[in-house]
């Protein structure tokens, strides 16, 4: 067919590329219920997403600080080992599955894909609406755990057998070992329905002009961890059911032979170590699941705040596809020291070392990004740069781990808790923070409040930086983690009540603060600010919309045409420093020429 | 400014704290030195990486701070200082690697004249089992556990009877000779850790693990069970005593072998089956 | 929400253009239709399953010391006085294989908006499913009578019956909600519905013929497992 | 009707219909004769590839798709590889150590 029309799309003739994609027939709801309840608009999903892991993220939240009230003040709040252990388990379980995992892949990628891409909906919204349910699903099927008999499981959030399913562990002859994984596989399947429609909204439906390397680099990272999840998922998912097995019917996948508390269990000849080959495949991926979008959402605030194009656009974008792959063959960084065939060492070392380099160049881009540019300190660009800073010490003390020797004496210390903690638990949760200010006025049409939004900002970034960074130090002293209390006997060199209080303390303060930012949440959507439209002077399509907030539908009657990247910020020549991604060459005559 | 200065005090702040610490680590007491002095040699390179970033974009914030009528620079690529950039970490990568890979070969391999003490865990302590005369570990099965043997050694190995069984928390090693620490567990994962000699590995049912060091300095250290292992995992403790040949060969003696543990026991009839074994070889 | 002006063209590049293909607008897989896309992707991530499973299966079975029963003496049927090893799974294996050929001309004549023999084909791929998973039914009742279970069995290796169960049973679910599936489409054919375009009952999307593709490929996945299972579980 | 529709021969399907039931029957066969070791596993190995090959070419019609969808669906494929790799390796190391330590069968 028209052959033309497609070197037309290449060069970026103004002439406006033939549709390739049928107009969608949306749904349109009828009743209250399939208004807000069972919606099939991705916004409206992508909301119920957020609101369902920050619910369940609380519970983390607050299992957080009954730890460490424990660990700097034993006996203050009666709690015993068990205790203990089913705090840190669902502490570990909720943030990283439940919270970061469905926040940024269920909520900012309902949300935000299909309006950055131009498109009216994901490609099936049914689905992805039945998506969001069974996530819902699996959230209270993991709440029931708490309510069991035996309460919820204790095994750590690696869940390794045969510990996860023996009687030695809290929950682990009763139901709450297999709640987790039931509730663990229903997310699975939920996540899948949902991942499938971000992926092919991403890759088949994109809006005429928009070409991959011109989407905004916040759905390149929500793309390739949802392609990530798609393919480390089952790993889990398979996991999950041979342990179930394990569990009621005695198989013996994972289970050697062995004897507990003097009695001998019936299984045989499993392997203890397959099971964490398998967490790991799906565990590491996961990892990156979380971290992904949110280099890419962070990739956007800061470009959109120094008012300056993203550093090495095209080297972003193979970095995220390169770290998405290569993160499928790292894995096994996790179990140097868990008994595996030892020569892996050599091989998994190199390779998660070799992961670096391309986590490096992103972030030398993000600095090159400030690197004359016009910067403006927005709530939005000081969490970004509380995200490098503590994303960089993170993966520095990553190094440490990845390589084989000096993981020895780290593993399993709170050296690896801090890392991941500075990785993982602030450094992607401060792009949740920068993000939630930076696109509330798009979700409400207002913005927060500045005065408590700096507020939480200082207390959250100091808070949490004082909480990690000196924990570091315990795990070169070789504190263990996982211990419900710590005797001070020989092992270390000097006491480490003191800093564990402190760091207890900066816990209480930095989470507390948090329901500052909820109660901002709540009172700025109805009395906030009123924000117009692209009150950040933003390029990309998200605030192209015919209302703000965008309504069913997103766009007007006429999807936009897209002749741009999104990050012509500062043109020379061009009257505004910005030009949106919808704006025709002619209607900036004078500027220069998109690059890209 | 204050974020600048924010950015300035974290960069520097955390610099500081690494010097005046006093939580380091407790004084190396095994020839794992390679270890020590790879993170010291991680530590220089990471440290200048992040000191050099932190300071890059502090200057930035505050020399690119936002003025009115000002733009900002429109670069969106320059590929020669991206590929710089690149090639310089990988060189960084391969200066971390390179001692890393070679300290984990001597790890992973027992020199020749390593002698063997097999660590054996369940919850929540530990069990030690040492060769005895014949310097070689019978083999076990978790199958023949009960009271009479605890370690469920095989009777009809022929290298079983001499095994010196301590079933005690506590271990004794010699100073000065590498040692080949064979780990085993009966129920769940554990480790066998001890923050002095550095070395750690899990201990997993259904298989043995290994790893070997020597120790240098004598005296008293605290074994840390490094594993979960279920609610009793925080107290899963023991003591390791580095002793000179006396004080061990003493401690050793002390200890009851297998055949001493059976006829004690009255079960003669399975030593005469292990002896009859071992005059079949 | 129609779109006003435009309407839906196909635009192909030129055939040898991959990197062009994946750096144009609007589609990355060119002439490829939403769901077709989907299910391929499903199928890739499904594909990790059952690797994942088998992995599980070569590592349990390889890494214990315990000795692996032969398959094709377990499997082997008396037929007279004979002894014909894997019978049952031969038979089983040429039915899933048949009802592939029919479900493959099925997807031929609805590109072709043949009605009838698209039906009549996607009825007997129905069929064929059925019945593997009637003789599915059949190995696992014969295997349990046998003393089969997942925890033991009387041949060797207790994770023999573990993994037969498993992967058997998660190839055979597989295979029955293909079943459930084709009499709907079948259903859905014989109707005309692929022909008026009539909307779906819970999606509210208008049937096309092309859901009958996207059928095909799955059942056809489901075919491909088998003889993936096949050459590792029963004749390895 | 739907984009990218494509007709093909009835006889390719046929003639595909055929090599599948050949292969399926040569695979029976290896069990069948009896073969064993390296053999066996080549052969099992080579029919399995074939029959999967063509199930996906012809019958999936991969092979009338475009390139980026073949890549986007074989791509992935590699990391199971290397995972079967390590689980390989990983699985003998097991049975080795369990050979020397443990005699008696089982643990
Ligand atoms: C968002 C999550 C996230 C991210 C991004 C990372 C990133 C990395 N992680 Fe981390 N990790 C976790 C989450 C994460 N990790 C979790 C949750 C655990 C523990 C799970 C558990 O056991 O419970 C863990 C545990 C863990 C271990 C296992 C420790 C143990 O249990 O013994 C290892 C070991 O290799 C490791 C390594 C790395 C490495 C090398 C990176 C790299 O990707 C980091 C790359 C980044 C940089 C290197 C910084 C930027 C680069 C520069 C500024 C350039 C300069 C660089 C050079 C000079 C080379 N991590
Ligand atoms: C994203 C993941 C994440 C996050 C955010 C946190 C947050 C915190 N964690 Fe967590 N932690 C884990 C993941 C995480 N953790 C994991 C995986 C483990 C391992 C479990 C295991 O061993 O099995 C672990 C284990 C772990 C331990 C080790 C326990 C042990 O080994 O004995 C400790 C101890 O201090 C700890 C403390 C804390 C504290 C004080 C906080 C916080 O309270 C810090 C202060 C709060 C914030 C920085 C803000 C939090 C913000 C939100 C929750 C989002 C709110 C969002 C909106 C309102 C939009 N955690
Ligand atoms: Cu034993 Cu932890
Ligand atoms: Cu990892």
């Amino acid at each position: 067919m028209a052959a033309d029309s497609y070197e037309d799309v290449v060069k970026n003739k103004e002439t406006i590329p033939a549709l390739e994609v049928a107009p969608q027939d949306l749904y349109h709801a009828k009743s209250f219920w399939t208004k807000y309840i069972f919606c099939q608009d991705a916004k409206v999903i992508g909301i119920q997403y957020g609101l369902t892991a920050v619910a369940i993220g609380l519970v983390g939240l607050v299992s957080s600080w009954l730890m460490r009230m424990q660990i700097a003040f034993p006996g203050l709040i009666p709690m015993d080992a068990a205790q203990y252990y089913q705090l840190v388990t669902m502490h570990g379980m909720i943030m990283v599955v439940y919270l970061l995992t469905a926040l940024f892949l269920g909520g900012f990628g309902n949300f935000l894909i299909p309006l950055m891409v131009g498109a009216r909906d994901m490609v099936f919204p049914y689905v992805n609406m039945v998506s969001f349910w069974v996530f819902f699903l699996a959230v209270i099927i993991l709440a029931a755990s708490y309510f069991v008999p035996g309460g919820p499981t204790g095994a750590g959030w690696t869940l390794y057998p045969p510990q996860a399913i023996t009687s030695g562990t809290p929950g682990g002859d009763g139901l709450g070992i297999v709640l987790m994984l039931v509730s663990l596989a229903v997310f699975v399947i939920g996540f899948t329905m949902g991942g499938l429609n971000y992926v092919i909204t991403v890759l088949q439906a994109r809006t005429r002009g928009m070409t991959l390397m011109r989407l905004p680099l916040t759905v390149w990272g929500i793309f390739t961890a949802t392609v990530l999840a798609l393919f480390a998922f089952p790993a889990l998912f398979v996991a999950g059911i041979m342990m179930t097995l394990d569990n009621m019917l005695g198989t013996s996948f994972f289970m050697p032979a062995i004897i507990q508390f003097g009695e001998k269990l019936t299984h045989e000849g499993g392997s203890p170590i397959l099971f964490q080959h398998l967490f790991w495949f799906f565990g590491h991926p996961e990892v990156y699941i979380v971290a992904l979008p949110a280099f890419g959402i962070v990739s956007d605030l800061i470009s959109v705040h120094a008012r300056k194009n993203i550093f090495g656009y095209r080297m972003m974008v193979w970095a995220i596809v390169i770290i998405g792959g290569l993160s499928f063959i790292v894995w096994a960084h996790h179990m140097y020291v868990a008994g595996m065939n030892p020569w892996f060492g050599f091989f998994f070392a190199t390779t998660t070392l070799i992961i670096a380099v391309p986590t490096a160049i992103k972030v030398y881009n993000w600095v090159l990004t400030l690197w004359r540019g016009n910067i403006k300190l927005t709530l939005p660009m000081l969490f970004s740069i509380a995200f490098i800073i503590t994303f960089v010490n993170g993966g520095l003390t990553g190094l440490f781990l990845g390589n084989v020797a000096v993981d020895v004496p780290l593993s399993d210390t709170y050296f690896v808790v801090a890392h991941f903690h500075m990785v993982m638990g602030i450094a992607p949760v401060l792009v949740i923070l920068g993000s939630v200010y930076h696109w509330f006025p798009l979700i409400t049409g207002r913005f927060l409040n500045e005065r408590l939004g700096r507020i939480h900002f200082w207390v959250t970034f100091i808070g949490s930086y004082s909480i990690y960074f000196p924990m570091h130090y315990l795990g070169f002293m070789g504190v263990t983690r996982r211990y419900f209390e710590v005797f001070e006997g020989e092992a270390f060199t000097y006491s480490i009540t003191g800093i564990n209080q402190f760091i207890t303390i900066a816990a209480l303060i930095t989470g507390a603060v948090q329901f500052l930012f909820i109660y901002n949440i709540i009172v700025s959507s109805k009395f906030g600010k009123k924000a117009g439209k692209n009150p950040w002077k933003a390029c990309s399509l998200e605030w192209r919309t015919k209302d703000v907030p965008p309504t069913h539908g997103n766009f007007d009657k006429e999807l936009p045409v897209v002749y741009r990247w999104a990050y012509d910020y500062s043109v020379p020549g061009a009257d505004e420093d910005y030009i949106t991604q919808d704006t025709p060459p002619s209607a900036v005559a004078n500027a220069r020429a998109e690059q890209t | 400014m204050f974020v600048v200065l924010l950015v300035l005090i974290v960069i520097l702040g955390s610099v500081v704290f690494h010097m005046v610490s006093p939580w380091w680590w407790s004084e190396i007491a095994s020839n794992w030195v390679g270890m020590d002095d790879t993170i010291i040699l991680t530590f220089w390179i990471t440290g200048a990486v992040f000191v050099a970033i932190g300071l890059f974009m502090a200057y930035c914030i505050w020399k690119f701070r936002y003025q009115k009528d000002k733009r900002a620079e429109y670069e969106p690529e320059n590929s020669k200082l991206e590929w710089t950039l690149t090639i310089l970490t990988t060189i960084g990568v391969i200066a971390l690697l390179a001692p890393g890979l070679i300290v984990w070969n001597n790890f992973v391999t027992v020199p020749k004249g390593a002698y063997e003490i097999e660590v054996v865990g369940q919850q929540w302590g530990w069990m030690y089992r040492l060769p005895g005369k014949d310097g070689v570990l019978g083999t076990t099965s978790i199958k023949n556990i009960d009271d009479d043997n605890p370690f469920g050694l095989n009777t009809d190995d022929p290298y079983s009877l001499d095994d010196v069984l301590v079933d005690a928390d506590d271990l004794h090693i010699l100073v000065d000779r590498p040692l080949k620490l064979n780990l085993r567990a009966l129920d769940v994962l554990h480790d066998f850790y001890v923050p002095q000699f550095r070395a750690k590995m899990d201990m997993v049912p259904g298989t043995i693990t290994y790893y070997w060091f020597t120790p240098i300095k004598t005296g008293e250290y605290e074994i840390l069970c490094a594993e979960y292992c279920g609610t009793g995992h925080y107290a899963m403790l023991g003591y390791v005593y580095v002793d000179e040949q006396k004080e061990y060969d003493e401690w050793v003696n002390e200890q009851m072998t297998f055949e001493e543990v059976l006829a004690s026991n009255g079960k003669s009839d399975l030593i005469k089956i292990a002896l009859n074994k071992k005059n079949d070889l | 929400m129609e779109e006003s002006s435009s309407s839906v063209k196909v635009v192909i590049p030129p055939k040898a253009s991959f990197a062009k293909e994946w750096s144009s607008d609007q589609k990355a897989f060119k002439g490829v239709p939403w769901g077709k896309a989907m299910m391929w992707i499903f199928l890739v991530s499904d594909t990790f399953v059952f690797s994942i499973f088998l992995i599980s299966y070569m590592t349990v079975r390889f890494s214990t010391k315990a000795d692996w029963p032969n398959p094709s003496e377990v499997f082997g049927l008396h037929v007279g006085q004979y002894n014909v090893p894997l019978l049952l799974i031969a038979i089983m294996t040429f039915i899933l294989i048949t009802s592939s050929g029919t479900m493959a001309l099925a997807v031929k004549y609805g590109y072709e908006k043949n009605r009838k023999m698209c039906g009549y084909l996607m009825l007997a791929t129905a069929v064929f499913g059925a019945s593997f998973v009637g003789m599915q039914a059949f190995e696992w009742t014969k295997l349990i009578m046998e003393g089969v279970r997942p925890w033991s069995n009387p041949f060797g290796a207790p994770q023999f019956g573990a993994i037969f169960f498993m992967i058997t049973g998660f190839h055979g679910t597989h295979v029955t909600i293909g079943v459930i599936f084709l009499f709907i489409m079948t259903y859905k054919v014989f109707r005309g519905h692929f022909d008026t375009g009539k909307r779906g009952f819970f999606t509210s999307q208008k049937s096309d013929y092309e859901a009958i593709e996207i059928m095909g490929l799955y059942w056809h996945f489901v075919d491909l497992v088998w003889v993936f299972i096949f050459a590792f579980f029963y004749l390895w | 009707m739907a984009e990218g529709t494509q007709q093909h021969p009835l006889k390719i399907y046929f003639y595909v219909w055929t090599l599948l039931f050949v292969f399926s029957a040569i695979s029976y066969w290896v069990d069948w004769y009896g073969f064993q070791g390296y053999t066996r596993w080549t052969l099992i190995l080579i029919f399995m590839l074939l029959k999967a090959g063509f199930i996906c070419a012809i019958f999936m019609h991969m092979w009338w798709e475009r390139m980026p969808i073949i890549a986007a669906i074989l791509f992935p494929c590699f990391a199971i590889l290397v995972f079967v790799f390590i689980m390989w390796h990983e699985s003998y190391w097991t049975l080795i150590v369990r050979k020397i330590y443990f005699a008696i069968a089982g643990s």
